[in-house]
């Protein structure tokens, strides 16, 4: 009774524009990173090269794997070219990815990544950001210490590959002793609370390791008086600014970031895959790292931004894959004059 | 029918027989020691106070709820302590309960026919027979007047009434068990039940049932088995009302109705106006200080809707009411309460719409009266204790028990005075009595008697309904009879005699 | 005559076929209007195998809702389900199948759980599932660290094969699955429970049994759902469950199934859940900005029960009036 | 025997000595749990959940139920920011408005239950979405140019400083719980609340204005989930998305926890208070035991399992 899934695929590319239609489905708005990744692509998509070859439209699911579901359903039957996804689940839409997929659509899934073969991925190294951030820890504390780690929401596997990565590396260091790991929920309200909690039952501590919320775990300690001890955490601006001095008490850390931009790298893999300038390769990107003493005010921390900002909304540096202003993150306005160049080459 | 010839010959054996039962909920001993013992082929009243424990015997007899300790038999077999009602049933034992079992949402004929539904292939429900099932069993006890398709829900009470006994009559049982079955029918009814009553005794049955009136038990009842306290005081074949009151109360009573023909009446108080709503279709009378106003008819007739849309608890959709002279809009009971009007009803149901079961009797009390008492938002606390206490005091209430008491674990009677405590302290000018006395016994009733004649004296007016014809008769100045929705007639009181109101209840229904 | 007017006007009961044939007419013009096309079979395919976890959920809840009271649980156990389904049901030929019974037994012993707790423990449902929920969600998170595991495809042929509606069958199944309990004993003593659970004991109904009863159903549909998710992502997530606590909710009271127990019926539900799946369809073809949809998604609830209300209180004027 | 020890009261003992055998127990296998320190914190983190525990309360009183705290904390709490532009000569106006915002949500919710007799579960579920459309929508997902502002420094100050040693989140809850003891115990709208929880058909024949007194408890439900929402950016400093979705299964929890029925009608708030800190803690000191998260979840589960069977329980049936 059904006709054959090709014939009921509209053509390739968007008939009356000539140009490419590229959709970017999000599971969900549920903190500041999602925003930003949502401007940057906003952004990416009213600058050259792909204002002029890409029509992108962009939908939230509320984190709802079925509405997700939906929505990826309704834009194959709106006939796009290519989507890209940050899942729900990373399990959860295999199926409609794979109908997707059928259907010569380029599906690129990125951050929260689809596990469906036939996508492609664009992420950085989960378990490499654990383990960098935990070598610090322990480098920082010349392996003796008394240190907390504060994981991400439970059951997602970016969570379980830092978790990993931490453990591995604390697990090698006999003198490192976790005393205490608990969920932030990778949320700066809910590390705070939960970190206030703990804190009064707790010894001096050395080190912590952070998954998300930061700049949260920060604050609890400075609430209860606690010595400031070496962090390794995400990308919020607020972390940095501790780190930068910005705020007090200064904390010696390393930030490394999940990056938004991987909205804009996965727009030009699924861009260059369609018009074929790419080969269909999934791609893996370095994570920006920013030390204490690396840090530079307007670069990679911004004074007069949110707490809750990610601050490493753009890659720097000679070999950056792709380079966007302050406002395409802040509220997804193109960069001035500017013509994206996305790089990723250097792996 | 098969079942009954099942019936042992012997009327040697029991039908039912209860002995050394206890029953306590919580800290109140409803049941102790209690022995009852019913033979097949009798008519036996349960007779006894509010609270004294028969509906929980009855209770314990059909195995709802098990006894604390005790035994039960059935035909001589002893049953276990705790059995669903189901297995009783299987007896033989089908019970009408005082706060009826029917299903609000189900219709008639599911509520007929839940236990025993049409079925066809595969055992499946017939859905399709369930109405002509219905039907037919509604028919086979002479009640063709019940839609069966109806939602139980949308019923009169009375037609409520009818629907659980058809229920019961329907298993034919060996053991039946009736409680307080007239509370809620009216009097061609009662003789309904009456018939069917006698027809299973005639047919071996043992026909057990409750009453607060006391002619009932006199015409229907071969013997009579009289609680208090939770205790059998008394079972005889022959027994005088006023033997079997001071059997049940343990004090005796002066003449049952206080002589109001006596007490003055003054000027109007209320007037109604040719006000319709609901089943109202055009009311106007004058109701006068210290006037007992009855308000009698066949249930159903609009009775409830005419006290309800005085009060403002259901709107008026036309006509207009006036108090002391001044025409008045009452969107809402809180509009009636409010001092210039100073209306009361209390209603017939307590548990549903009078009472707070779990608060203490003094927040159960002081509800309606709440902002009197009141500063700043604040409640006055020793002005209200004091009130309540005074009250309490007046009406008896609780026998003494601290105000703090939940009022859940006090007595029918009690539970009804305090429901009367409430509306006193508003100080209402024009008291509705919507069916004050039903369930509630013998004593109690003489108290609320006297207590409504002497508000009448103080100069309350007051309209007045009852379930019970005879009180109409007897307590009122004045009788209006409804009949759908309209007054058909007019009787000056006290009438005496119950039989002329229902006359005039049903003279419209024959000129018809 | 009062008969007639009593087929005639909508009920609370026939809420959720209203909301639905609404729903479906504006999933329609706006689908046409955006694409200039109707939709095609593609599109009948997905929603139909996107909807059904959400129409088996949806049915358990509302036998659970029709007895009065309500099972937040559905999400711990669809999530227990999905991570064991995701884990355990491998192999070929008939071996996976044996596995799914084995979710299925898993799911209806969970609902079981919650039976024993509100029946016999006499805690209010609302609680004792709250609690349960968290223990089921922990028991996936055990079961299921990652994101993972796997569905054979002999399985998704049966179940919700994406070439072949397939799913339409195992959507007849659920609906003669309800048919038939409807016109069972088991299934009249559902609603007597639900409109007067002291009533209903006292003329015989197993009360208790009743609610250990739907609670185990609820707990089976919750398993179906679980599979049926499996099969259509072809994967598992121990968080997978969270999102179907409030949408199950939400489609039985399209459905028109009243929260006090007693009154409506699981085609309303499934009726509900069906409408909720194509808003968001009618949302994506409408254009509306994703950042409001929850706003909209609020004010369907809202105003579709609210119309329920409406409808039974101008039935029950003009039966009145009658 | 005590005639003052009613039911009621009996459970809000069982609450606190639950709260008490929770902190004793994390005592002994913890050592320094239930320290000075370590107490105050947790009360602390108590004290937002027993914000929002204290409205859902008021709902659950007249049997209803409040779903739409997630989306009116965090509502209230992108207003005061916004609004604010994180000055403090603007706070006063700013507290005002996102309390506004709260009590403008719960005053609907309130209408929408009491006059359009839309059920409580579906007008709040509603409102919920509602409102996070609108928070999503209008800051343009926190985007909007006053997103960024943070919560006015004498808040903030307030909130991570205190007053005198003592943090100002437990100073609140003081407040908040004698005004709920007062409110309940001692008015005349408290003894209507309870009236309606009980028998809202009594308490209408008995004159009481039930429409308004189920109003008025949505409205106050929404206040206070905007002041948890208040709280929250004092104490973090800025808003986040989200931040309101972990309180909306723990207010409930912490309602019955703390004795109050979830059928209305009974319990009294200094329970909720013994309930909120008995949830906090046994999260505390499982995350100090460095349980994992799924044995967190079971074990979680478990003793709200274990607190029902010991006085949750209703009425036997017979
Ligand atoms: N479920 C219950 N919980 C608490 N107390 C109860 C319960 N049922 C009955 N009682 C108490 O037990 C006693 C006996 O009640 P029961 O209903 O058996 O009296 P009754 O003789 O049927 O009275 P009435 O004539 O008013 O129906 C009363 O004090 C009553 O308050
Ligand atoms: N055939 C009958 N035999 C005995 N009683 C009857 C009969 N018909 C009616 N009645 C009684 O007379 C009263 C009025 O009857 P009827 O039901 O016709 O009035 P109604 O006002 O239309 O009530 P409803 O709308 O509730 O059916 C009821 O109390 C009913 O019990
Ligand atoms: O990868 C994470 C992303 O999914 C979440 O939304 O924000 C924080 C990131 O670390
Ligand atoms: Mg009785
Ligand atoms: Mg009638």
């Amino acid at each position: 009774a059904c006709g054959s899934p090709a014939s009921e695929t509209p053509a390739t590319q968007a008939a009356g524009t000539g140009k490419l239609k590229i959709a970017l489905s999000n599971s969900f708005i549920g903190n500041q990173w999602r925003v930003e990744m949502e401007n940057v692509f906003k952004a990416a998509c009213a600058m050259p090269p792909y204002v002029d070859q890409v029509e992108c439209s962009v939908f939230n699911a509320g984190n709802d794997v079925s509405t997700q579901s939906r929505q990826i359903s309704n834009l194959i039957s709106q006939g796009v070219d290519g989507i890209v996804i940050n899942a729900a689940s990373t399990s959860g839409l295999n199926g409609v990815v794979q109908q997707a997929c059928d259907r010569g659509i380029v599906v690129v899934s990125f951050d929260n990544t689809v596990d469906a073969a036939c996508g492609l991925t664009v992420n950085t190294d989960q378990v490499k950001f654990g383990q960098q951030l935990a070598q610090f820890i322990v480098d920082e504390l010349n392996g003796q210490g008394k240190v907390i780690m504060v994981t991400g929401v439970a059951g997602t596997g970016a969570d379980n590959d830092r978790n990993k990565g931490a453990m591995e590396v604390f697990a090698a260091n006999p003198g490192i002793e976790i005393v205490a790991t608990y969920s932030g929920m990778w949320d700066s309200a809910t590390a705070q609370r939960a970190t206030s909690g703990q804190l009064p039952s707790l010894p001096k501590i050395d080190g912590v390791w952070v998954s998300g919320g930061t700049d949260g775990v920060i604050k609890a300690f400075s609430a209860a008086k606690r010595p400031m001890p070496v962090v390794g955490g995400e990308a919020e601006n607020g972390f940095r600014k501790y780190m930068a001095g910005i705020l007090t008490p200064k904390v010696n850390g390393m930030s490394i970031g999940q990056p938004p931009f991987l909205s804009v790298i996965s727009l030009e893999l699924a861009r260059g895959v369609i018009k074929k300038e790419h080969p269909k390769e999934s791609i893996t990107i370095p994570f920006p790292v920013v030390t204490s003493d690396t840090l530079v005010p307007g670069e990679t921390v911004f004074p007069d931004l949110p707490d809750s900002f990610f601050a490493d909304f753009t890659d720097s540096g000679p070999n950056a894959t792709v380079i966007l202003c302050q406002q395409a993150a802040t509220d997804g306005t193109p960069c001035p004059g500017k013509t994206l160049d996305v790089n990723f080459g250097k792996r | 029918m098969s079942t009954r010839s099942e019936i042992p010959p012997s009327a040697a054996v029991l039908a039912v027989r209860a002995a050394g039962v206890h029953r306590a909920f919580g800290g109140v001993q409803a049941l102790r020691d209690a022995s009852f013992a019913a033979r097949p082929g009798e008519i036996h009243a349960l007779a006894g106070e509010n609270g004294a424990g028969k509906s929980t015997l009855i209770k314990v007899l059909c195995g709802l709820i098990s006894a604390d300790r005790g035994t039960v038999e059935i035909f001589g077999q002893q049953v276990r302590r705790v059995v669903e009602p189901a297995a009783r049933r299987r007896l033989g034992v089908a019970t009408a309960f005082q706060e009826l079992s029917l299903l609000p949402d189900l219709t008639v004929a599911e509520n007929l026919l839940l236990q025993d539904p049409p079925r066809g292939r595969l055992g499946l429900v017939r859905r399709g027979r369930l109405v002509p099932t219905a039907d037919t069993i509604l028919r086979k006890y002479g009640v063709d007047y019940i839609d069966s398709r109806a939602t139980t829900a949308d019923l009169s009470v009375a037609h409520r009434q009818i629907v659980e006994l058809v229920r019961v009559l329907a298993q034919e049982p060996r053991v039946v068990i009736l409680d307080e079955p007239t509370a809620a029918l009216p009097d061609r009814q009662v003789e309904w039940l009456a018939g069917h009553m006698r027809r299973l005794r005639d047919a071996g049955c043992c026909v057990i049932f409750t009453s607060h009136r006391w002619r009932e038990i006199e015409q229907l009842a071969d013997r009579v088995t009289v609680f208090r306290n939770g205790t059998q005081v008394a079972t005889r074949d022959r027994i005088s009302e006023a033997e079997a009151v001071t059997l049940m109360s343990g004090r005796t009573l002066a003449g049952t109705y206080p002589d109001i023909s006596a007490l003055p009446v003054g000027e109007t108080v209320l007037r109604v106006d040719e006000l319709a709503g609901g089943r109202l279709r055009k009311v106007s009378f004058d109701l006068r200080r210290g006037e007992i106003l009855g308000v009698g008819g066949l249930a159903g007739q609009g009775q409830r809707d005419l006290f309800l849309t005085l009060f403002g608890a259901r709107r008026a959709a036309a006509g207009t009411v006036s108090i002391g002279g001044e025409q008045v809009v009452i969107r809402r009971p809180k509009d009636a309460i409010r001092v210039g009007l100073g209306i009361a009803y209390v209603p017939e149901d307590r548990k549903a719409e009078g009472l707070f079961l779990p608060l203490s009797i003094r927040d159960n009390v002081a509800l309606a009266t709440l902002s009197r008492r009141s500063a700043g938002g604040f409640v006055r606390r020793r002005a209200e204790r004091s009130a309540v206490t005074s009250i309490s005091e007046q009406l008896r209430i609780g026998g003494g028990r601290a105000s703090n008491q939940a009022v859940g674990t006090l007595s029918g009677g009690n539970q009804q005075k305090v429901v009367m405590a409430r509306w006193l302290l508003t100080d209402a000018r024009i008291l509705l009595l919507f069916d004050v006395t039903r369930g509630v016994d013998a004593a109690t009733k003489h108290d609320i008697y006297q207590l409504v004649a002497d508000l009448a004296a103080q100069g309350k007016a007051i309209l007045f309904h009852s379930s019970e014809t005879e009180e109409i008769a007897n307590l009122c100045h004045r009788v209006l009879v409804l009949r759908e929705g309209r007054i058909s007639a007019e009787l000056p009181g006290p009438v005496g005699d119950a039989d002329q109101i229902v006359a005039a209840s049903l003279k419209e229904a024959s000129d018809a | 005559m009062r008969d007639l007017i009593g087929r005639l006007v909508p009920t609370q009961a026939g809420l959720g076929y209203i909301v639905l044939v609404a729903t479906a007419a504006a999933y329609l013009i706006v689908y046409t209007s955006s694409l200039g096309r109707f939709p095609t079979s593609f599109d009948y395919l997905s929603i139909l195998n996107t909807m059904l976890p959400l129409v088996f959920v949806a049915i358990g809840q509302s036998l659970v809702v029709l007895t009065g009271g309500i099972d937040l649980s559905v999400g711990g156990i669809v999530s227990l389900c999905v991570a064991v389904t995701a884990t355990t049901v491998t192999g070929t030929g008939i071996a996976p199948f044996g596995w799914l019974i084995v979710v299925l037994v898993l799911g209806a012993a969970c609902g079981a759980i919650n039976g024993v707790i509100v029946a016999a423990g006499r805690i209010a449902p609302i609680l004792a599932t709250l609690a349960t929920l968290s223990i089921f969600t922990g028991l996936a998170l055990w079961v299921l660290p990652v994101p993972g595991g796997s569905i054979p495809s002999v399985v998704r042929n049966v179940l919700s094969n994406p070439n072949v509606p397939t799913g339409l069958i195992w959507l007849g199944v659920a609906i003669g699955g309800w048919l038939v309990l409807r016109r069972t004993r088991f299934g009249m003593r559902i609603y007597a429970v639900g409109s007067d659970e002291t009533s209903a004991r006292a003329v015989g109904v197993p009360a208790g049994r009743v609610k250990l009863g739907v609670y185990a159903l609820s707990g089976l549909c919750g398993a179906l759902a679980s599979v049926f998710y499996v099969s259509t992502t072809t994967a598992g997530d121990a968080n997978a469950g969270a999102p179907f606590i409030l949408t199950s909710i939400a489609s039985v009271v399209v459905g028109g199934v009243a929260f006090t127990g007693g009154r409506g019926s699981a085609l309303g539900a499934v009726a509900g859940a069906v409408a909720l799946t194509l808003v968001i369809d009618v949302l994506f073809f409408a254009g509306i900005d994703p950042l409001y949809q929850s706003l909209f998604q609020g004010l369907f609830l809202v105003v579709a029960v609210l119309l329920g209300t409406v409808a039974t209180l101008v039935a029950r004027r003009r039966r009145a009036a009658a | 025997m005590n005639a003052a020890i009613t039911p009621d009261v009996r459970r809000v003992l069982y609450a606190y000595a639950v709260a008490a055998a929770v902190l004793s127990l994390g005592a002994v296998l913890h050592p320094g749990f239930a320290s000075w320190t370590s107490l105050r914190a947790v009360l602390v983190v108590a004290a937002f959940t027993g914000f929002v525990a204290a409205g859902q309360m008021l709902v659950v009183l007249v049997g209803g139920i409040d779903l739409s705290i997630p989306w009116v904390l965090n509502g209230a709490a992108i207003v005061l920011t916004t609004t604010s532009l994180g000055q403090s000569s603007r706070l006063p106006q700013a507290l005002a408005l996102a309390l506004g915002v709260g009590a403008l949500a719960g005053f609907a919710n309130g209408m929408g239950v009491a006059w359009l007799g839309v059920p409580a579960v579906v007008m709040t579920l509603g409102m919920n979405g509602v409102l996070q459309g609108l928070s999503l929508g209008l800051s343009k997902g926190l985007t909007c140019a006053s997103c960024g502002s943070y919560a006015p420094q004498p808040l903030r100050d307030l909130f991570v400083g205190g007053v005198a040693g003592i943090p100002a989140a437990l100073l609140v809850w003081i407040g908040v719980a004698l005004l709920m003891t007062v409110l309940l115990t001692l008015t005349t709208f408290g003894r209507r609340v309870y009236a309606v929880g009980v028998n809202s058909r009594a308490a209408f024949l008995s004159g009481v204005g039930v429409r308004g007194v189920t109003v008025a408890l949505y409205t106050l439900s929404g206040v206070f989930a905007a002041l948890a929402g208040i709280m929250l950016v004092g104490y973090g400093g800025q808003p986040s998305l989200g931040l309101g979705d972990p309180y909306l299964f723990e207010s409930i929890a912490a309602v019955v926890v703390g004795g109050v029925s979830i059928l209305g009608g009974r319990g009294h708030y200094l329970g909720v208070v013994a309930g909120s800190l008995t949830l906090v803690a046994v999260t505390t000191f499982l995350q100090a035991q460095r349980v994992p998260e799924y044995g967190r979840l079971m074990i979680y589960g478990l003793v709200i399992l274990v607190i029902l069977f010991a006085y949750g329980r209703d009425k036997a049936h017979d």
